[in-house]
């Protein structure tokens, strides 16, 4: 791979992580839906995964995997820490939108809407 | 060696897997198994802390692999205290809760217990581990946990606040996340003492963006002032014991987490002045809130969040007087807050607003609830001779010796604001006359026992306050000594540094 | 174990075994409160000697506890009214709710009055002071009346005082690195001139709100006339002497070293010079006894502090003449009109009259006090007042003499109100089957009557104190010369035995008493308030008629332009100004989660944008 | 109004982020020597573990993976207890339509190979990409397809929790038993065999299996929960 694809892809990599934060934190600050702003938190966790993943390539990188045969050649690995990480954070993410979705069928229930702006019993 | 700092993890996880089983056979096992298993932490955790207090700091790895490469926890002097501080209020909440309430079904019993060991268990996680993404883990088992139990009573409006909690709780890992992204991306690791070791060879700029981030994260749990919307909702809506554990265990965390950020990850110096003007903006807005509450519990949410922002105060300071003032502050609201809670929640008890107006005359119908609570009420605000005297004393000396007199006022002033709502609702309790729809709710003998323990706490600390002072001392020793810690930990592996 | 430490764990065993104990039985209850006041107070006396300190270590403060002479004297007001004003309690609250309650907070407040006179350092004093007020408050707020209002007001004055105190000794401590008050005096000479402002005044600040001084004496009346009166003449009498104390060592120990320290004691003594005036206005304007005598109360510290204020010496001696004599008489005014409404339900002035029949020996005692309080030979009260005024006048504050005598004059009023309102004037029907208070009430009213009589004869049974005292501040000893120092003693001087002198007048005094009652007493009659012969109208059955109604209408008319502004209505103003902001502040927790997660947003590109504006990139 | 201000502050958000994030990673950290190299290192020579991840998430970091499983195990316990009603009902799923007998027969067919394939890739988790995790996931996959498919699919959640509640307790219950064998929590104490065969990296693939039923288990009843909501 050239260094410039190499750079490109980098861009590409981090770049698209901060579009999905922002994104997810649009849809969750402007969202008047429940659902939407998990969606929109979901997006966030997405991009952040992303940022984590980005930040371990190295040029011309290979899984951190050793095959059959390579068993020696760690140079070019991208870092598996981040990628473990990622992995950790994901189910954690996954296990936080499962209670939010649980949450919003409580609201749901309760409040007959799914209109954030009308779900304010609770204030000052 | 006295103990196995992982067992304060391992031993509730095992019984949080196990529960569901035995729960099937006998039913009594769902309440009974966490009070055993919060009383082997109390135990063993106190006796570990003995031992670091008199002996060097317990270091435990996990996997084998020592302390840059695998996880390790740190059972020092400041994270013992912390740890044991918050097993106990879990014993007292799981004491006080063992039997709550007679229409609760046996499957949200099991759950409640099954949370109630998983917060401690998260909280203790928090407080001990020594590895930046574990303490995020631990975060998030804690936060789940406390979204369950916020959600808990399904007649009100409980899972409004717990879906707040959930939004700003999702915004905070993210933060987290983000944070641990720009530090591993810099310095390649992740254990705290590798990160101080190495955090002069960061970047300021990429530095004191992921402390920011980090602010963020931590703060939402820490209830630090914009990002804390959700925490009066959440002590309100959550089952009364609930929010003594907030008060007492998931805050605390928060702060804890916060505080080894500043003091031993990063060394930039304005983030000391962060802490003091993040906590008085606290102090003073949380303070000004509580005062028109008409609800009790949120009144009491809101003076917890201003404590919180006293202690930032302290933590600011930045000496090893502050520290100790802002510890021996945490420890006092950790016993009086908790008692607040828990005699709170008796005294409207059968009311469906929870009013503060509701409490009125009960001071004659349950006397001993209405002694803790007004006693509860005196230490807070800082009355001698109780035990939060004390620390509002040290807070104060130590701001005097910096020479912060401004913030002294404004403190000073605060109190005021606190003397007055809690006042009032004092009064209400002895010196009105009960209305005849209240139906007054004695407390179980149970119940009676957890919240007798934290009054008599109080009384003895204000009595006797050098009990405890050996403690916060070498807490505070502990935490000032960054070099210290980063050589205790590393010590037993040899740096990457080479 | 030493005294002082026993005789405070008395005090407090007490307080706790009186409440806990009590709900066993009533006797048991009343035998434990009396005791465990008694006792302490006789082990005290006997055993306490100046000079012998106790110290030990709290956190790694030093604390220090012993008596000075000052506190000594102190000590006998607090303990000595507080041992009669118990034995008072007992019979005043005979059958009341929450008994224990009361007992055990009146012996707190008294321990810790006697902690404060025993603390040789600043925290502990600051400890004691905390007690001290909020025992009291438990008190202000027992009856349940106006909790809200008058506790709260009442908490609030004093936790500003006691804060603005507590700053002073973190302050203190961060100078000198030190608690103890000696300490304290010695090094203050080294402060910075910001700091020898500042602490003095956070101080005066504590004491003033105690002492009920000008700009802070609002909470006075309204907690004076709400708590119990067997307390409330604690509350009057040893209470507020410890703002007193306070003030005496601070305006003579410190506010002395100040460079131009000399307008801040002119600043104190006017105000307490206005607060005598408006407390002795305020009194004449009052129906309710009770109110009458808080707003007196309040008049006569503010003659108190004019004296600390002044600071010579014979000003001094006078501002603690007065504290000792004002605890006594006011002390016993206070259970005088606990008695009073014990005995009749009410302490309106207008609603009850002629009582002198009724309960002649309250009267005597009462009006014992009463001549004490105008300041009219031979009783205690003159003595004091002219040696405040000798001191005025010979440190050439001509203004103020004209202010205090006014107030003085004016006080006359009130206390011919007082008395004429409840025991002189025409007997109702409906009063008729009133009696006279139970000897427990009685006989301690009658011993601080006779010693307001005895102080008054003898003053130098509290002057030798007093002198210790002075001479511990830094005084130059009087040696026993009073009376040289006061141009009244000096006319008649230095030999002549004043107390033969008296006692002539007395008797004639008394002759005259005697015949003109025996001659008046065939044709006394006596008359209702309906029974109005003399003149031609016919009164309608529901209309007051009372002596006391309407009493002074055109004095009041008079001042009343001065009187038209209260202090208290600023007050009420910022207090209810300062919550509707705290409830406009309160609104940004709006309740919609999405908002703060707005603010959370907001908050890390607000620190991003510092971090740039501080950093760079 | 809201969204002008939400685009302004996100714009400078994301204008920071920009400036602060885009040149993350270029060179590498800068400490050099980070644990990675480490990992790296020990994964072939002490482990014996092909997949460095997998060695990473179940051996270095293998406390974070026991802490991961808890916050699965704890968000399917607030689903239960969140969405809990007194009376619960149980199987009457709300079907707007029934599906087509094309799905329900291509269910059918594919389930059976979705489960292999989950068991295949948390068996080889230690040896080629995947794990535990994805196993799980793909297993559960494989029912949310069956209960799509059939409305009267049903699950036994008494199983469902057995087989959590066990795996959970066999992964701390190896964690301790490294303790009681005189080394630290979750410590391999099993012999790690040769790089690349199945048997080998001692407790690795043992734990990892574990991880991979109880993720299965966990998401089936998460998935099942609240399938089964009414309303």
């Amino acid at each position: 791979m050239n260094n410039e694809l190499y750079e490109i892809l980098r861009y590409g990599i981090l770049g698209g992580s901060i579009l999905l934060i922002l994104i997810g934190l649009y849809a969750a600050l402007t969202k008047r839906s429940l659902i939407k702003i998990i969606i929109g938190l979901s997006i966030v966790d997405g991009g952040i995964h992303l940022l984590l993943i980005g930040i371990g390539y190295v040029k011309n990188g290979t899984a951190p995997i050793f095959s059959p045969g390579f068993e020696n050649s760690t140079a070019n690995m991208v870092d598996p820490v981040p990628q473990a990480l990622v992995l950790t954070a994901i189910v954690i993410g996954f296990a936080v939108t499962a209670v939010a979705l649980s949450l919003v069928i409580r609201l749901y229930r309760h409040h007959n809407t799914l209109e954030i702006d009308e779900i304010k019993n609770l204030k000052w | 060696m006295v103990g196995s700092p992982v067992l304060l993890i391992a031993i509730p996880l095992l019984a949080a897997f196990l529960i569901p089983l035995i729960g099937m056979i006998w039913k009594e096992s769902v309440r009974l198994i966490p009070g055993l298993v919060l009383a082997f932490m109390l135990v063993s955790s106190a006796s570990m802390l003995l031992y670091v207090t008199n002996n060097s700091t317990i270091i435990e790895t996990i996997a084998g692999w020592q302390a840059p490469w695998g996880i390790n926890l740190v059972f020092s002097p400041l994270t013992g205290f912390l740890a044991t501080l918050m097993i106990f209020l879990g014993f007292i909440v799981w004491l006080f809760s063992y039997r709550f309430k007679r229409n609760v079904d046996f499957e949200p019993a099991k759950k409640y217990f099954i949370f109630l060991m998983m917060l401690v268990a998260g909280a203790v996680g928090i407080v001990i581990t020594g590895d930046i993404f574990n303490q995020f883990v631990f975060i998030e088992i804690t936060s789940i946990s406390a979204y369950a139990l916020t959600a808990f009573y399904t007649g009100r409006n409980s899972a409004e606040a717990s879906f707040k909690y959930l939004l700003m709780g999702s915004l905070s890992s993210s933060a987290l996340l983000i944070a641990i992204a720009i530090i591993y991306s810099q310095l390649g690791t992740l254990n705290m003492a590798d990160i101080a070791d190495k955090m002069y060879l960061m970047p300021t700029g990429y530095k004191i963006t992921a402390l920011i981030f980090f602010f963020m994260g931590i703060g939402i749990e820490a209830e630090i002032f914009p990002l804390n919307g959700w925490a009066p909702d959440a002590y309100t809506e959550a089952p009364g014991p609930i929010g003594a554990a907030f008060a007492g265990i998931v805050v605390k965390a928060g702060v804890y987490a916060m505080i080894r950020l500043v003091f031993t990850l990063f060394d930039i110096p304005n983030s000391m002045q962060f802490l003091v003007v993040i906590g008085l903006v606290t102090l003073i807005v949380a303070e000004t809130s509580a005062i028109k509450q008409d609800k009790l519990k949120r009144m009491l949410a809101y003076s917890s969040i201003g404590q919180m922002g006293l202690v930032f105060v302290a933590f600011g300071i930045g000496t090893a007087e502050g520290v100790f003032a802002a510890l021996f502050l945490m420890l006092n609201h950790a016993i009086i807050k908790p008692l607040l809670f828990l005699s709170g929640s008796y005294l409207v008890f059968n009311s469906k607003e929870k009013k503060i107006s509701e409490v009125n005359g009960l001071g004659k119908h349950m006397p001993i609830t209405s002694l803790l609570f007004a006693l509860g009420a005196f230490a807070i605000v800082g009355l001698p001779p109780f035990s939060g005297f004390w620390s509002k004393l040290s807070v104060l000396t130590a701001a005097a010796n910096e020479g912060m007199i401004l913030i002294i006022a404004l403190v000073l002033i605060v109190s005021v604001v606190e003397i007055v709502y809690y006042f009032r609702v004092v009064n209400r309790i002895y010196f009105f006359e009960k209305s005849d729809n209240v139906v007054v709710q004695k407390p179980r003998i149970n119940a009676m026992i957890a919240m007798l323990i934290l009054g008599s706490i109080i009384l003895v600390i204000g009595f006797d306050p050098d009990i405890v002072s050996i403690y916060l001392h070498k807490a505070s020793h502990d935490l000032m000594n960054t070099r210290e810690y980063i050589d205790n930990v590393l010590s037993i592996g040899q740096s990457l540094t080479k | 174990m030493e005294m002082i430490y026993l005789i405070l764990v008395l005090f407090l065993g007490g307080a706790v075994l009186t409440w806990l104990l009590g709900k066993i039985s009533p006797i048991i209850r009343d035998i434990l409160f009396i005791s465990s006041v008694i006792i302490p107070t006789v082990l005290f006396f006997m055993n306490v000697e100046v000079g012998h300190d106790v110290s030990f270590q709290v956190l790694g403060y030093k604390l220090s506890w012993g008596i000075s002479y000052l506190a000594y004297l102190f000590s006998y007001i607090v303990l000595g009214l507080g041992s009669l004003a118990s034995v008072y309690a007992v019979a005043a609250m005979k059958g009341k709710k929450n008994l224990g309650f009361f007992y055990s907070n009146f012996i707190l407040s008294i321990m810790s009055m006697m902690g404060i006179l025993l603390s040789r350092d600043l925290i502990s004093f600051f400890i004691f002071w905390e007690i001290m007020t909020w025992s009291s408050y438990l008190m202000v707020v027992f009856r349940g009346k106006d909790v809200q209002k008058v506790g709260i007001k009442y908490f609030v004055f004093s936790a500003i005082g006691a804060y603005a105190m507590l700053m002073a000794i973190v302050i203190v401590n961060s100078l000198t690195n030190s608690l103890l008050i000696s300490d304290l005096v010695s090094s203050f000479g080294s402060f910075s001139l910001s700091m020898k402002w500042l602490i003095p005044l956070l101080l005066l600040i504590g004491f003033a709100v105690k002492s009920a001084m000008m700009p802070l004496h609002v909470w006075a009346p309204g907690a004076y006339s709400n708590s119990p009166m067997a307390f409330t003449s604690m509350f009057s009498g040893a209470l507020s002497k410890m703002g007193v104390y306070g003030m005496i060592i601070v305006m003579v120990s410190l506010v002395s070293y100040i460079p131009n320290g000399f307008w801040l004691k002119e600043t104190i003594a006017w105000l307490g010079g206005i607060t005598a005036v408006g407390g002795t206005l305020w009194a004449v304007a009052q129906d309710d006894a009770k109110k009458l005598l808080a707003y007196s109360s309040v008049a006569q510290l503010g003659y108190i502090i004019v004296g600390i204020g002044i600071g010579t010496p014979l000003a001094m001696l006078s501002a603690l003449f007065m504290a000792v004599m004002h605890a006594i008489f006011k002390g016993n005014l206070f259970l005088v009109v606990g008695a009073i409404e014990r005995q009749t339900g009410t302490s309106n002035l207008t609603e009850v009259s002629g009582l002198i029949r009724k309960m002649p020996w309250t009267f005597i005692s009462a009006l014992f006090s009463i001549i004490a309080l105008a300041g009219i030979p031979p009783l205690g009260g003159f003595v004091g007042k002219w040696m405040l005024y000798e001191s005025l006048i010979g440190s050439n504050h001509y203004l103020l003499v004209i202010v205090v005598f006014f107030s003085s004059t004016a006080a006359f009023l009130y206390s011919y109100k007082f008395l004429f309102g409840f025991f002189l004037g025409q007997e109702e029907k409906e009063w008729s089957h009133i009696k006279e208070a139970p000897a427990m009430m009685v006989v301690p009213m009658m011993i601080l009557a006779v010693a307001t009589f005895v102080l008054g004869t003898f003053p130098g049974l509290v002057l030798n104190p007093i002198d210790n005292g002075l001479q511990e501040l830094g005084f130059a000893s009087t040696q026993g010369r009073y009376w040289e120092m006061s141009a009244l003693f000096n006319e008649w001087g230095n030999q002549v035995m004043l107390q033969p002198l008296v006692y002539a007048i007395i008797a004639v005094f008394l002759f005259f008493a005697a015949f003109l009652t025996i001659k008046g007493f065939k044709h006394t009659r006596y008359v209702t308030t309906k029974d109005i012969s003399s003149s031609g109208e016919v009164p309608k059955e529901h209309e007051n008629l009372t002596f006391s109604q309407n009493f002074f209408q055109p004095f009041l008319r008079a001042v009343e332009p001065f009187m038209k502004r209260r202090i208290d209505t600023y007050y009420s103003g910022i207090g209810n100004g300062l919550e509707a902001i705290f409830d406009f502040t309160r609104r940004i927790y709006t309740g919609n989660g999405q908002t703060y997660a707005l603010y959370a947003v907001i908050f890390i590109v607000v620190l991003l944008m510092f971090k740039n504006a501080l950093f760079g990139l | 109004m809201k969204k002008l201000i939400v685009i302004l502050l996100l714009a400078v958000t994301g204008y920071f982020m920009v400036i602060s994030f885009m040149d993350l990673g270029k060179d590498g950290p800068v400490v050099k020597n980070g644990v990675k190299d480490f990992y790296l290192d020990k994964t072939v020579s002490e482990l014996k573990v092909a997949n460095t991840i997998t060695s990473i998430v179940v051996n270095f970091r293998g406390f974070d993976t026991l802490g991961e499983v808890t916050v699965l195990f704890l968000a399917a316990t607030a689903l239960g207890g969140i969405l809990y009603k007194k009376r619960h009902h149980v199987g009457e799923r709300s079907v707007l339509f029934p599906s087509s007998t094309i799905v329900k027969a291509g269910s059918k067919l594919l389930f059976p190979a979705i489960i292999l394939l989950g068991v295949y890739v948390f068996v080889h988790g230690h040896l080629s990409p995947g794990g535990g995790f994805q196993g799980g996931t793909i297993i559960a996959t494989g029912f949310l397809l069956m209960l799509l498919a059939y409305d009267n699919f049903s699950v036994s959640h008494k199983v469902l929790s057995y087989i959590e509640s066990f795996a959970g307790i066999f992964f701390v219950l190896f964690g301790l038993s490294g303790m009681f064998m005189g080394k630290t929590f979750l410590e391999n104490f099993m012999p790690v065999g040769n790089l690349n065969d199945l048997f080998s990296g001692g407790i690795i693939p043992i734990i990892y299996i574990l991880v991979g039923f109880k993720v299965a288990a966990e998401l089936t009843g998460l998935i099942y929960t609240v399938l089964n909501e009414k309303e």
